[in-house]
């Protein structure tokens, strides 16, 4: 069975750069509940990364997307300096010095993705909805996740893009082929939302429509997390929901705030602040030997 | 050092069924640590605080609607299962809706020989409380010594009452070291002395924390990475402690009833022994279903960040439990305001090491030190 | 099971009048300063013939009620239960007072304008939510003056002088309280007064749910929750039980001349707690097996007060004006006040479920039950407290029960078409055929 | 005499063909969107499979979420009387139903005569077994029946709880990550799901015998879980999904 809910895995490395010349090269190793990402910065400039699915081994996921990040740069795992673990198997990382929360490392990534004025990142990644508030170095002040329940995760829009057939990339785009918005979907729990999807189908709704309807039901439960934290701007919107303009937009339009644009793929978000941290801890290291 | 509180705290049910053998007592299992301990133990009960095993169950489906709180369900679950069948008597001393309907389903499908339901008034800042528990506590008196055939004298009581007091003081003691630098025992550590002393006889758990008092004094307490106060609802999930004392940080204060909340106050000597009890009850820290029209909880709950000198907070709560989900947001602005950071967390029958942790370690992230900043 | 046979049917003559009491009730708390007068807020539970003593220009709102009108508002409910999670209040609290504060945040009164602020807060205590509530109002309303009376002193029939005394002690302060924080003189002669009309409309409404004994129904529980609420506006008031009066004297018309609630009574139920307001069609749905819901104890109980009669059935409670009581000073007025309300039956639940399933398997055999439909209301944990066991209880007293999550004020916690699917199955197995 | 029983679950629907309470046919389809046509496809099958046509059928009866846009149908009556009626028939001695399905699940105790005398159905947020043991077997990345298969081979399993399908999927992957043998959670993802499936039948007070149907009866590991909650053995039908149509099939030989 095709696995539409899956991102595509892909990598980049800056052609124009000679890692060689660099005097700080650093890692960052996000190993997600759905997908991994590994990213090298050299001298604080990101330099490349890797973005893949997340196997049931974690150890082995993260390797693969390390070997992928480094693929064609000439680089070597023992080439850096320092490596920061992240995300759901950051204890994980078997070649990594540090482990750091998601939480902390996503608003660093959003920090230098979106620049210093950043005050506001919200996540939206498998299976937890973070909301966090930063200072102009990136650092937390402030954060919140989504209670018991995982509604308003981005696993809903994969359960759906699955449900339907809809590779999840596209489903942003196809949500916004309605003549008019309609109601939301009543909830917002994927179990029940999928059943309510199947029936508003079987009443013959078209797939966009039913999308539309999920995508501003799942825009308006995480507004709701959103506000408990406060939204103070500038925001930002990192994780694979990010790049699901179908939640973007309707998100924006109801905090009646944009989001700022992404620079890079949304989902290093949480690995390159692992790079990032990793250059500061890796300065200190050589500071102290 | 503190290994027999783990032991006693592991293994309550052999304590008390020891206890009963040596000394042909009764055993009063209560609900709710409003229950005025001191005339059962003057009446020569055990008194035992029914508490939760923290395993998933299916049995008490039937008995309480899932909507009131894991902890009421996880303690009835137990009696349900037998596995306080050595009680002779159960106890509640009325406070929040949830842990009562534990009590009358064990009263109707779990019958003993003694249940008692104690009318302990819930507006404890009004002048009238005093009395009128004053007046309840001696109807509770007499049925006491109706079911032991044992004339409670004022004497029993004034033993009692120092038995108790003492306990406390030792117990604050303990606490006191916590205020160190390098505090002498860890959260987990405590809650385990702590909730021992619920389901042991106090002259003995006094006598064991008199043992160690010294030693504990003396030894080398820990770095304690992150100052952390943990406050909120009923607590014993030693499991979550550990985890968080595994993270570089130190619980070095709590408000639970199943921590500083317990034993906090004392009773203060008066001519009539049963107004004495009567007013530690009234005045002792209010749990949230009592603590109202003002909140009064919240200047002891600073005092203790400020005296323990807390760098943050972990604010808990049952699933459910109405009486501090309408605290909470209070607690935490008044917190915030002073300075200290919170992290909230809902507790379940089991809690989600995975998912907490993740919240735990970027809690300490936020407020510790910028080691990974310039 | 009866075989179907067709009732005649009447809308209620004194409808638009119970329409109208309602819609005064908000009008006059809203317009109380214009008019030099006082308003507050309090439970639908409170001791409100208190603060009648205060003068007649004293106006009130009842919490749960006014909440409950919110409910059945799905657009504006769903703004006000919003605004209180984003202020950080957990959203599985009472519905009806997070639909409450809500309508405080938003700063925005149902019948329109701005949220009228009450001069001061009188309420009581029965869960562990009712003092609570009004501390949170407190918090988002700064300055508002509360006083809130503690009746947990255990159920009627343990009834001592020391728990009385504690309630009618804490009226005693509540009203040296009130002079206090109003200025003015308390007048006993109003109180007396509120409190014989409080005991007048309780026993009234109780005797309008007795006649309900009757097959036919003349009553089915959509119509009398519209009915009901009056009592929980203003139970001590005259024109309530003077309505109450008029109300009675209708329904024993119906039942002399079987004047039916339903054409096709064949089935007879009852619900508790309160419903999900925003779904009273479900009502409508059972009217399709021919079943009807005679009460509750929450419609029968919250409001009226009852005793056992000589024949050992239930019937309303004797009043003290009946039994020749003549009220001559304030402290007689709150002891006979407190007495009266701690009888409430939907007081006796708090203390435990067996005394409330007790009440339930005699309204089941005393109104001709075939069946029971529990209301598992996630919005309420005073209600539904002990639900579970008043389940097992009637089960064990041979009453077939069917339970069905919901939540009384928070539509998203309610699902009509699985409960409805629910009823299917619950008349199959009754036996119940549309 | 000739009936027909169609189910028409949330997932699947299922049609069984009686002939004088003997099954001569039977059709199975995927709901997908388009339900009634499902239901007519599944019809013909089990008409072929029997080897009539619809002249030859004296009654049509529907059950299941779906029944009320079931084709052909005489009349329709609700899962828990389609499951009680169809047990007992097969059972005479069952007392007890548990149906687990797709996103359903339910305890049914009954008398001799299939009545049903008390019913419990789960709520919002107990998601029916089968999405959540899908959920789960994806994060673990193994099919179903070797999630089944797997937590049969448990050496100490690991509690964990269960409100939320997809929240439980992350206590899954967190638990991978802590290095849990697969073994152990797919363990405890059963006992999970069986202990809430237990508290509806504990909820309707339980007698054996007990009778386990729905589609999640093949899954053996659940079958282990529930049988250890229950502290009874349960029997299970040679075809578990197919027993509420055939109730069905039999309430239209009755009328």
């Amino acid at each position: 069975m095709a696995e539409y809910w899956r991102w595509k895995e892909y990598r980049w490395h800056d052609e124009n750069k000679n890692w060689h010349d660099a005097t700080l090269i650093t890692a960052g190793v996000d190993v997600g509940s759905v997908s991994s990402q590994a990213v090298i910065v050299t001298d604080g400039e990101l330099y490349a990364f890797s973005n893949q699915r997340t196997g049931s081994d974690s150890p082995e996921s993260a390797r693969k997307a390390m070997d992928w990040a480094l693929e064609g740069t000439g680089m070597r795992l023992d080439n850096i300096g320092f490596t920061v673990g992240t995300g759901y198997g950051r204890v994980n990382v078997p070649f990594s010095d540090k482990a750091i929360t998601e939480i902390a490392c996503h608003a660093r990534g959003a920090n230098y993705m979106y620049g210093p004025t950043v005050r506001t990142v919200l996540d939206m990644g498998g299976q937890d909805c973070k909301v966090i508030r930063c200072d102009e170095r990136g650092k937390v002040t402030a954060f919140a996740m989504n209670d018991k329940c995982a509604a308003g995760t981005g696993r809903g829009m994969e359960v759906f893009a699955d449900l339907l057939a809809i590779p999840i990339e596209e489903v942003g785009e196809l949500s916004f082929q309605v003549e008019e918005e309609p109601p939301p979907v009543s909830s917002t729990c994927v179990v029940f939302a999928k059943s309510e999807a199947t029936g508003l189908l079987r009443e013959g709704w078209p797939k966009s429509k039913v999308i539309a309807a999920y995508c501003s039901a799942m825009a308006h439960r995480v507004v709701t997390l959103l506000e408990q934290v406060g939204i103070e701007e500038k925001f930002a919107i990192t994780g694979g929901i990010g790049k699901n303009i179908g939640v973007v937009r309707r998100l924006e339009g109801e905090i009646g705030i944009k989001a700022l644009p992404a620079k890079f793929d949304t989902q290093i978000a949480g690995a390159l602040g692992g790079a990032l941290f990793a250059q500061n801890l890796l300065k200190k290291k050589l500071a102290v030997t | 050092m503190l290994d027999q509180f783990r032991d006693w705290e592991r293994n309550r049910h052999e304590y008390a069924k020891a206890w009963k053998e040596r000394t042909g007592g009764k055993v009063m299992g209560y609900f709710c640590t409003y229950a005025p301990e001191e005339i059962l133990y003057a009446a020569g009960v055990l008194p035992v605080r029914i508490l939760g095993s923290h395993e998933p169950q299916d049995v008490t489906e039937p008995h309480i609607f899932g909507m009131f709180c894991p902890f009421c369900r996880d303690c009835l679950a137990q009696g349900l299962k037998g596995r306080y069948d050595y009680l002779d008597g159960i106890m509640i001393s009325q406070s929040c809706l949830h842990i009562r309907q534990a009590f009358t389903s064990w009263q109707k499908h779990v019958p003993v020989d003694f249940d008692y339901y104690l009318c302990m008034p819930n507006r404890v800042q009004s002048p009238r409380a005093l009395p009128y528990l004053a007046g309840e506590l001696a109807e509770f008196k007499t049925a006491v010594e109706k079911w032991t055939g044992k004339t409670i004298s004022d004497t029993d009581l004034d033993r009692a009452i120092e038995i108790y007091n003492e306990n406390r003081r030792l117990m604050r003691a303990v606490y006191e070291l916590r205020k160190d630098d390098h505090p002498h025992l860890t959260g987990e550590e405590t809650m385990e002395m702590v909730i021992a002393s619920q389901m042991t006889d106090k002259a003995e758990h006094s006598q064991q924390i008199k043992k160690i008092l010294g030693q504990l004094a003396s030894r080398d307490g820990r770095d304690p990475g992150t100052r952390l106060m943990i406050l909120g609802s009923e607590d014993d999930d030693i499991e979550f402690m550990k985890m968080v004392e595994s993270c570089g940080a130190t619980f070095v204060v709590d408000d639970h009833c199943t921590g500083s909340r317990y034993f906090w106050n004392e009773v203060e000597p008066r001519d009539n022994r049963l107004e004495a009890i009567a007013a530690r009850y009234v005045h002792r820290v209010p749990c949230p279903s009592k603590d109202w029209e003002d909140r009064t909880r919240i200047d002891h709950i600073l005092g203790l960040a400020r005296d323990w000198n807390v760098a943050g907070a972990i604010v808990i709560q049952q699933k459910f439990c109405d009486p501090h989900e309408l605290d909470i947001p209070a607690i935490r602005k008044a917190l915030d305001q002073n300075g200290i950071k919170t992290l909230f967390l809902e507790f379940d029958v089991t809690v989600p090491i995975g998912q907490f942790k993740v919240r735990v370690e970027a809690f300490l992230e936020m407020i510790g030190d910028d080691d990974l900043f310039d | 099971m009866a075989t179907k046979q067709k009732y005649e049917t009447q809308p209620l003559k004194c409808w638009g009048k119970a329409k109208e009491i309602r819609e005064t009730f908000y009008r006059d708390y809203a317009r109380a300063h214009e008019r030099g007068g006082l308003r507050w807020a309090g439970g639908a539970w409170t001791f409100g013939a208190i603060p009648c003593g205060l003068g007649d220009d004293v106006w009130s709102i009842t919490s749960e009620p006014y909440a409950a009108s919110i409910a059945a508002n799905k657009e504006f409910s769903m703004r006000c239960l919003e605004a209180t999670e984003r202020a950080g209040y957990a959203r599985d609290l009472c519905s009806y007072m997070r639909n409450y504060w809500g309508s405080v945040i938003l700063n925005e009164y149902l019948w329109g304008g701005p949220f009228p602020r009450p001069d001061f807060i009188w309420q009581d205590h029965i869960c562990c939510s009712h003092a609570k509530w009004y501390q949170v109002v407190c918090d988002l309303e700064p300055g508002i003056p509360q006083f809130c009376i503690d009746v947990a002193v255990g159920p009627y029939n343990e009834i001592t002088e020391n728990r009385v005394d504690y309630i009618v002690g804490q009226m005693h302060d509540g009203i040296a309280w009130l002079e206090g924080v109003t200025g003015r003189t308390y007048d006993d002669e109003k109180l007396i007064q509120a409190v014989y009309n409080e005991c007048r409309s309780t026993a009234l409404w109780a005797e309008v749910c007795t006649l309900n004994k009757a097959i036919p129904a003349p009553l089915e529980e959509k119509t009398m929750y519209s009915l009901y609420v009056l009592g929980t506006l203003m139970k001590h008031s005259k024109v309530v039980a003077d309505f109450y009066k008029e109300l009675r004297d209708e329904v024993r018309e119906r039942v002399a001349n079987q004047i039916a609630a339903i054409p096709n009574e064949q089935c007879r139920l009852m619900s508790d707690t309160q419903p999900p307001w925003g779904f009273l069609s479900l009502f409508r749905y059972l009217q399709e097996f021919g079943a009807v819901s005679i009460g509750s104890l929450y419609t029968f109980g919250l409001i009226g007060m009852w005793e056992v009669k000589p024949d050992g059935t239930w019937g309303p409670r004797t009043t003290p004006q009946e039994q020749g009581v003549d009220i001559k000073n304030r402290d007689q007025a709150l002891r006979i006040l407190a007495d009266w309300n701690l009888s409430k039956p939907e007081w006796q639940h708090f203390y435990s479920p067996h005394l409330k399933t007790d009440m339930m398997v005699r309204i089941a055999k005393e109104w001709s039950l075939d069946g029971v439909m529990l209301h598992y209301n996630r919005g309420c944990e005073g209600l539904t407290v002990g639900i579970a066991e008043n389940r097992l209880g009637l089960i064990e007293a041979g009453f077939p029960v069917m339970t069905f999550e919901g939540n009384m004020g928070d539509e998203r916690e309610f699902d009509l078409h699985k409960t409805m699917t629910r009823v299917d199955a619950f008349m199959e197995t009754l036996g119940v055929k549309k | 005499m000739i009936t027909v029983g169609i189910d028409m679950g949330s997932k699947t629907i299922k049609v069984v063909v009686l002939r004088d309470g003997e099954i001569i046919g039977r059709g199975i389809e995927l709901a997908g969107f388009e339900s009634r046509a499902a239901a007519e496809k599944a019809f013909d099958t089990a008409l072929q499979s029997a080897g009539i046509s619809k002249a030859d059928i004296d009654g049509i009866v529907a059950t299941g979420a779906g029944r009320k846009n079931a084709p052909h149908t005489d009349r329709d009556i609700t899962e828990v009387g389609g499951d009680a009626k169809g047990v007992v028939n097969l059972y005479p001695n069952a007392r007890t139903v548990i149906d687990v399905g797709a996103e359903e699940g339910r305890a049914i105790r009954c008398n001799e005569e299939g009545k049903v005398l008390d019913f419990a159905l789960n709520e919002k947020c107990a998601a029916g077994a089968g999405a959540f043991t899908e959920a789960m077997s994806r994060a673990l990345e193994v099919s179903v029946e070797e999630l089944g298969q797997m937590s049969l081979r448990s050496e100490n399993p690991t509690p964990m709880n269960a409100q939320c399908a997809v929240f439980a999927e992350s206590e899954v992957v967190s638990l991978l990550h802590n290095k849990t043998p697969k073994e152990d959670i797919s363990r405890a993802v059963h006992d999970a799901i069986a202990s809430r499936i237990v508290s509806l039948a504990r909820k309707v007070g339980f007698e054996p015998d007990v009778v386990f149907i729905g589609g999640v009866a093949h899954n053996a590991g659940f079958v282990d879980s529930l049988e250890r909650a229950l502290e009874c053995k349960v029997t299970i039908p040679e075809n578990p999904e197919y027993i509420g149509a055939y109730g069905a099939a039999l309430a239209a030989a009755e009328s």
